[in-house]
């Protein structure tokens, strides 16, 4: 009973002061036959902690950790988390606190917030950023649902390269809203078919939404035309970014973005089988009070100091309730929070630096794969490509190569056959700074060594 | 009483510390492979190269941290001080779990790579799925939610998706709710395309029933209901409620955000439940983190089970191997990007393990004595008394209202709550539910000590004297906190609002600092 | 240059204000010469934190780190360190402060030393302790020459059997004093020989050195014959004492020790491989003034508050310089800061039990350890072992157990040929609570498929 | 001048919180093995049975926890605010040095388990041996003294083993030692066997020649200096200061808590120094924890290398392995139970490898510059100047004397300090070194932004300002810090002095609580 401090003394004074006998007489309001029924068999009995902390090991242990042959991409990245950010992730008033209702004792984690918000918007290029959502996916939801609520229309377009894993999720956040979603189809270069988009883009149509870099890994090279074609019609541009990438290329802000959103986990997460992650949401100030989530203003207090708090709440379920901008109520704040130390030790300098790394070993990776007998990569060519590269391979499915990689103590990257009917021949690979040269290297000789 | 006094640093935002040239961590560049395929501008096209400047703030690593550190010491956790912020179930969560969850076996794994290199972690997952649903007492589970609200949101499609397989959806439209449920019900049902029925409570606090014997139609798709409802109440009818739901047709929903009041001696599958909710971050000891993450696994019945969202952890005996079940036709798909928020999976994991069986029930009877001892001292106090029903027995939190006080002093429950601080300890969750006016919702949780109890209930008894007798101390509360009272009004103003440093320095430019 | 924030402009301004041009000239006063000769080959260039780390990983992977197949003590032990422990010796104010010479603002590390003090004072139910010292070894030295300060005399009474890791601290600590260092030896059950001792004991004998357990794990069952025989002749006992012990066995307030001291770091500290460990150090209050080492007292502040800080400094060696009672400055204050959560955290009920699971394991390992042909364990008989069993083994020298164990993976404890001649074939194992009987149970069948 | 405030929470001694039955921890008894030998009772003879009680406090884990957050947050330290203590170099620590000293391949690892399973470690000592070796200009290194006084007491054996062997340690009796030095000096060389001969500082601060020269005998066994030394202020005629101890016989021992001012750019091996120490929490970044574990490994000339503590780590080139050479049949034997605090070896190897070459010498050229900077800034204030010969370059250090405050108001080094608390940052070390009157000794370290500096000097200035038109402010102070001015001598009174609880509670019943 670790963690119950009113055991024996404590208990007995308690109930007595209630005039109870014991811990039961609390449950009488039960109804005796729900009571009677309740068992808890499935629940193990309790296990101390050196003998639970074994088990753990060995469960975890039975996980390949290590990035270093590790290739797998698909929306959340193995990168470096440095140890002052792990550091400052785990101080335990940033992790044991709530949601700051009380500003006057939570102006650090406030002040946190606030600088997440701006660190996001100098970032993303965009005017207002909220204190995040659950995950990127669940972003992307969130800014279709915005956009239809904010253009009043019914018609949503969407990249027919889109990762099943966020296309539920969209699916989902859709279901019950009157709205068709059309998928627009790619080039040979696997960006956007901007005559598919041209015609698809009406008068009904409340978002044009583009992923960039594509799923992929292409940077969306026509983004800005995208923009276009989608404002020609008052459709919202909703762009779903990398959040590291922005160091180099062109942010949301730049090409007019209406929503921007983005999976935040790069940004100093580890990867966490895919958990805590850090769904980013941005958009241009005249959608404010139609955004989902939480967001936290500078003031003062009554002395005049700069304080933080929470603000515009009434966008929110507790006040709003059914007619919220979303449901949403915990949220991600510590990933906000781990986001905002890893910019702010990174920099400008730093981000780049990031960029910079997994651009060469990008390109490092397309060169050394393609010139494997059978194998082309980039698959689809001509475009800057970024961590990720799909690869081609004639002789074989991706499946099989994943396969035989893995009994080799590697694991290549992504079939694409699981995602899209037709690329069963393309694996995606991916890389970030963590991996050196020979680790590249590695990768290649590997593959070099089934495909021959 | 102790003399408490939260710590102040005053200090800058990051740009206000930046200096050209500085940087806290500098990643390499391998020259090798540069040269082999050149520069940045050589790489991406000029077209999509960022020409703004990117005006982060460039520290070193001393100074993040120490800037962190210090914006840490200013927040109150429950980590310093008792929290009972009401419907919240701010416990305390063991060590370990954080410990567990850093295990880089467990942190450093990526979702989608290969499942036969996350055995280990899809275990954990599967026994978790099985834990929960032995305290469900409901069979299917998806711990992919990434927050009650999630939780709710997937429950609430699963409704839809059932009745829409029984050709039922487009009848099924009114979602039944509680007029003292959390502001997530009718906003995760109204998500899921519901519209939103308000069931009014009895002068009890609970369920009318024949209010919902009267509402509940062929259109009722369901009820969302928490149990003890957030009055701390047990709805002593539920029996009763989820007859009269399922006989027209409908399923009931079950906000497990109070689970803490009865997980171990009442499962709501045995109320009639058919779907539900955990917050693995209230119930489960796993920690807050700030508002997040947080986790919202679902449990359904069998007649649900197929509408789970993808992927379902499952086991293969034969090959004693987990997987990954995406082969699921009925779906409502999916809800977060990939399983949900894993590390806190494995924190409530490691709570549930350490905790075992007999503890979480001990838990449970000890969050509920707590809250009733904590009542029983602070109702007495003149100008406060609990919401509803006073006679009843608490569950795991109570509500106070201070109406009186707020008339004959004009001292507000926002007031009282801001006097707290002063003393080193959080406030109670103010004006919810919505239902009770001046409202002070108090859940002291299993680990806080009964002299902390005490002391709370001295402090209460202090303010309270202090709102009879010099009612301004307490309205310009509090004193001793890193700032006195905040100005919301000015936080939300069009011409005041900063969202961003860039707002801030706009507004610094028109107005001279804040 | 993640640590250095006054390059560059900064760096600038400096120099320009000091009216500098260039670093160099900030070290004009070092002799050309000098500064020639200096050069720095030997220290690598600087390696990026993620590059460093994958290094730093690869060597923390060449060490076999789990405790399950090691049964190896001699002196440090590896108790489960509960996860709360690490957590309080992690938080970084008790991390990167320093000895608290500024009371006002260090409170917190003040109260935490306090009670650790107080702590390690019920504990060993003796009057002072100060804030630690080294380790149990320099610990030693210390309270030999203390011994030898207080009482003026010149003969120092120490077992033979003493590990010579610690006997050799001890010989440094009192070289350079005219003092004699006189061994007894041991009787049939691996004890002091009491009749040894008496003829040895006069009135020159400054103090008696005893260890309890013994360093073969036996606990010194006639320590008060021992303290008897000491005090007969105004000798000090000075009692080496394992602190985990003390929940189940008499402390050395209880049989009159003057001095008493102890590796602390069974107290909730991590092997390290033998680093920052905790001397602790306690003795009477009339030697008060002798004692060596920082003491925290109570008092209060000028509004009556409770306060702490550091007090009776006079004996120190920034005071009293050449006639200080030691030379310590820093000494182990986060090691106390660890013993005193971990002690906080176990409580009388936790420690007992740690006590009881050591006990039954190292008995259990006994038994079965002798069921082994040819092996005798305990190899001294009828007393009673904690933690650590010396085993012999007839047919085998322990060196070679122990190597051939290693390459089955596992380490079957010390080979005390290495400490003591005629040890040879005497290996002495070691277990503690984190073993499970299926643990020892295989080191047992190991051991037998070796010996059979 | 930012507003602070050091957070208060009047946290209870742990007894305090105490009550009978918590427990946070319970390690499991296995039943088995207790039934096949026995209990407690059983197993342990009744005359060596604990008999008393065992007074520790119970509380279960989340009390623990916050007890010692709350006392955390009450502790001023290099991660909340500049620390400017002179002579302890209280740079940042890098986190990454923190997370490998915690990495279990490391932190798990038992001194005395079998060298095969430990190569990493015994690999990474090797390294940092080397690589003190280069920055020492010496060629033989011990990593074992577990901090700078160690070293100092391990390098004094030496000198007197090296006497010892030539058979004139009867003769070689003196210690020269500055009167500039730190206490550790001479009580070091005392714990050795020497007679300390006080050499006096000339006006300028530095060793006086004519003095040494007078001193120097075939009695002197050596001299012990750092350099620069604690006035900040190198030695530059320290070939000069070799030549003569080495002229005489004797050998020259260099105490490397200073180093920080010169690394890179100058080796103590090429001054004439025969011995050193460094102190890896000074100088390569591992942190001070609240006193200690410090480490101070040793560097010795290729003459005294067989002298070295036992073990030494080795490499065998042929087997390619790392092993611990205790075959060292002429060494002083051992100054610590094992092979030193390896945490802090861990943390220093890290910050060097992460500094490189060319950020030590960075990081030393930048300490120097802050120090001058901010002695040049501060020595103008009224009523300070700096200590001795203020024209000349300071080192990472300086001393500023307060003589004339304290004669014409009162205000003493320490009140200064004191104020300076109430702004956020530490004072600098007060009363050291022991030449100076009034000493307040600044070493502000490289890490601290030079933003910093400045509000360093502009504090002084306020409390300067302060001093000489309110005294009483000043001679008060601190007014911000969780307690104010600390009773010292009540702590120190044989009638109030209390060490331990026990003393505490005795002392409560005699007059009442503190
Ligand atoms: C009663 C109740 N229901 C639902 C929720 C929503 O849970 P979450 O915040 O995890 O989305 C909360 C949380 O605040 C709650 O208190
Ligand atoms: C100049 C000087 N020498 C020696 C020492 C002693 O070092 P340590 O405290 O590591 O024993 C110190 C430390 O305070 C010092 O400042």
């Amino acid at each position: 009973m670790a963690f119950l401090p009113n055991i024996g003394k404590a208990e007995r004074h308690m109930l007595r002061f209630l005039g109870l006998e014991k811990l039961d007489d609390l449950f009488e309001d039960i109804p005796e036959e729900v009571r009677q029924r309740c068992c808890l068999d499935q629940v193990p009995e309790a296990v101390p902690e050196v003998v639970l902390w074994r088990y753990l090991n060995k469960l975890a242990a039975q996980n390949r950790a290590e990035p270093y042959r590790r290739f797998v991409g698909g929306g959340l990245y193995a990168h470096y988390v440095p140890a002052a950010v792990d550091f400052i992730a785990a101080r335990t008033e940033f992790v044991t606190s709530y949601t700051p209702y009380q500003a006057e004792v939570s102006q650090g984690l406030l002040q946190a917030l606030f600088e997440y918000q701006s660190l996001i918007a100098e970032l993303f290029d965009m005017e207002v950023v909220n204190a995040s959502l659950y995950d990127g996916a669940t972003a992307v939801g969130e800014a279709i649902r915005m956009a239809l609520r904010v253009s009043k229309r019914k018609k949503v377009i969407v990249p027919k390269l889109m990762p099943p894993h966020r296309r539920r999720v969209l699916q989902a956040y859709t279901t019950a809203l009157d709205c068709k979603i059309v998928e627009i189809g790619y080039d040979n270069r696997g960006l956007l078919d901007l005559a598919e988009l041209e015609q698809e883009v009406d008068d009904a149509t409340a978002a044009v939404y583009v992923e960039n870099p594509t799923c992929l890994g292409a940077f969306e090279e026509q983004i800005f035309e995208i923009s276009d074609i989608a404002h020609k019609k008052d459709a919202l541009l909703i762009a779903y970014v990398d959040p590291i990438s922005l160091a180099i290329v062109e942010p949301p802000g730049a090409y007019d973005a209406d929503i921007a959103v983005g999976e935040g986990q790069p940004l100093g997460l580890h990867l966490g089988f895919g958990g805590a992650l850090l769904g980013i949401f941005a958009c241009k100030r005249k959608y404010l009070m139609k955004m989902p989530g939480r967001l936290i203003g500078a003031t003062v207090d009554v002395e005049g100091r700069r304080a933080f708090c929470m603000t515009l709440q009434t966008r929110e379920q507790h006040i709003r309730r059914e007619r919220a901008t979303s449901n949403i109520c915990t949220n991600e704040s510590l990933s906000a929070i781990t986001a905002a130390a890893y910019l702010a030790l990174l920099g400008p300098q730093g981000l780049r630096r990031v960029c910079e790394a997994v651009l060469a070993n990008t390109a490092y990776l397309a060169r050394r794969l393609n010139t494997l007998p059978g194998v082309t990569a980039p698959a689809f060519e001509g475009v800057c490509y970024f961590r990720e590269i799909p690869a081609r391979f004639d002789g074989w499915l991706a499946r099989e190569i994943r396969e035989m990689c893995i009994k080799r103590g590697i694991d290549p990257g992504l079939d694409l056959g699981t995602w899209f009917e037709g690329f069963e021949r393309i694996l995606l690979a991916c890389t970030t700074e963590v991996h050196q040269k020979e680790d590249l290297d590695r990768l290649v000789s590997v593959l070099a060594e089934l495909v021959r | 009483m102790k003399s408490f006094q939260q710590a102040r640093w005053e200090e800058p935002l990051l740009w206000e510390l930046s200096l050209e040239g500085r940087s806290g961590c500098l990643p390499p560049v391998d020259e090798r492979v540069i040269r082999e395929v050149g520069s940045v501008e050589e790489l991406v096209p000029d077209k999509i190269r960022r020409k703004s400047s990117l005006d982060l703030p460039e520290l070193t690593e001393n100074m993040v941290v120490r800037h962190f550190v210090r914006l840490s010491q200013m927040t109150f956790c429950v980590d310093t001080g008792m929290y009972p912020l009401g419907s919240c179930t701010m416990k305390y969560t063991p060590k370990a779990a954080e410990a567990a969850a850093a295990l880089p076996g467990f942190r450093d794994i990526h979702p989608l790579q290969h499942e036969d290199t996350v055995q280990g972690a899809l275990r954990l997952m599967y026994e978790l799925q099985q834990i929960l649903a032995g305290i469900a007492g409901l069979p299917g589970v998806s711990l992919q939610p990434p927050a009650g609200a999630a939780g709710e949101f997937a429950g609430c499609l699963i409704i839809r998706k059932y009745f829409e397989e029984r050709g039922e959806v487009d009848r099924r439209t009114e979602m039944l709710i509680p007029d003292s449920a959390h502001g997530t019900n009718p906003a995760s049902a109204a998500m899921a395309g519901f519209e939103v029925v308000v069931i009014p409570s009895g002068s009890d606090g609970l369920i009318d029933l024949e209010a919902l014997k009267a509402t509940v139609s062929e259109r009722t798709a369901g009820i969302m209901l928490t149990n003890p409802n957030t009055l701390g109440l047990f709805e002593k009818n539920i029996l009763d409620i989820t007859r009269i739901v399922h006989e027209v047709g409908g399923l009931v929903y079950y906000d497990g955000a109070n689970l803490n009041a009865i997980m171990g001696w009442a499962r709501p599958g045995d109320m009639g439940v058919d779907i539900m909710h955990f917050n693995l971050h209230k119930t489960f000891g796993a920690p807050h983190g700030g508002g997040g993450p947080g986790s919202g696994p679902i449990a359904v019945s069998k007649e649900l089970e197929e509408y789970l969202p993808v992927p379902v952890v499952a086991y293969d005996e034969e090959r004693d191997r987990y997987y990954l079940d995406y082969n699921r036709p009925k779906s409502i798909g999916k809800v977060h990007g990939f399983f949900g928020n894993f590390p806190v999976l494995v924190k409530a994991y490691v709570y549930i393990r350490l905790m075992g069986r007999g503890g979480l029930k001990r838990a449970a009877a000890h969050a509920v004595l707590a809250s009733n001892y904590l009542a029983r001292r602070t109702e007495v106090l003149r100008g406060l008394k609990l919401s509803h029903a006073p006679h009843l027995l608490r569950k795991h939190e109570f509500v106070l209202t201070a109406t009186e006080l707020k008339a004959q002093r004009g001292v507000t429950a926002g007031d009282i709550a801001k006097r707290i601080l002063d003393f080193g300890l959080h406030a109670p969750t103010m004006y919810f539910p919505l239902i009770v006016k001046e409202a002070l919702m108090v859940e002291p949780t299993e680990t806080e000590p009964l002299e902390t109890l005490d002391s709370y209930a001295e402090v209460l008894s202090q303010i309270v004297n202090e709102a009879w007798s010099s009612p301004e101390q307490v309205k310009r509360a509090p004193y001793a906190t890193t700032v006195r009272r905040v100005d919301e009004v000015r936080a939300a103003r069009p011409k005041t609002r900063a969202l961003t440093w860039r707002d801030l320095k706009r507004l610094k430019e028109k107005e001279g600092s804040i």
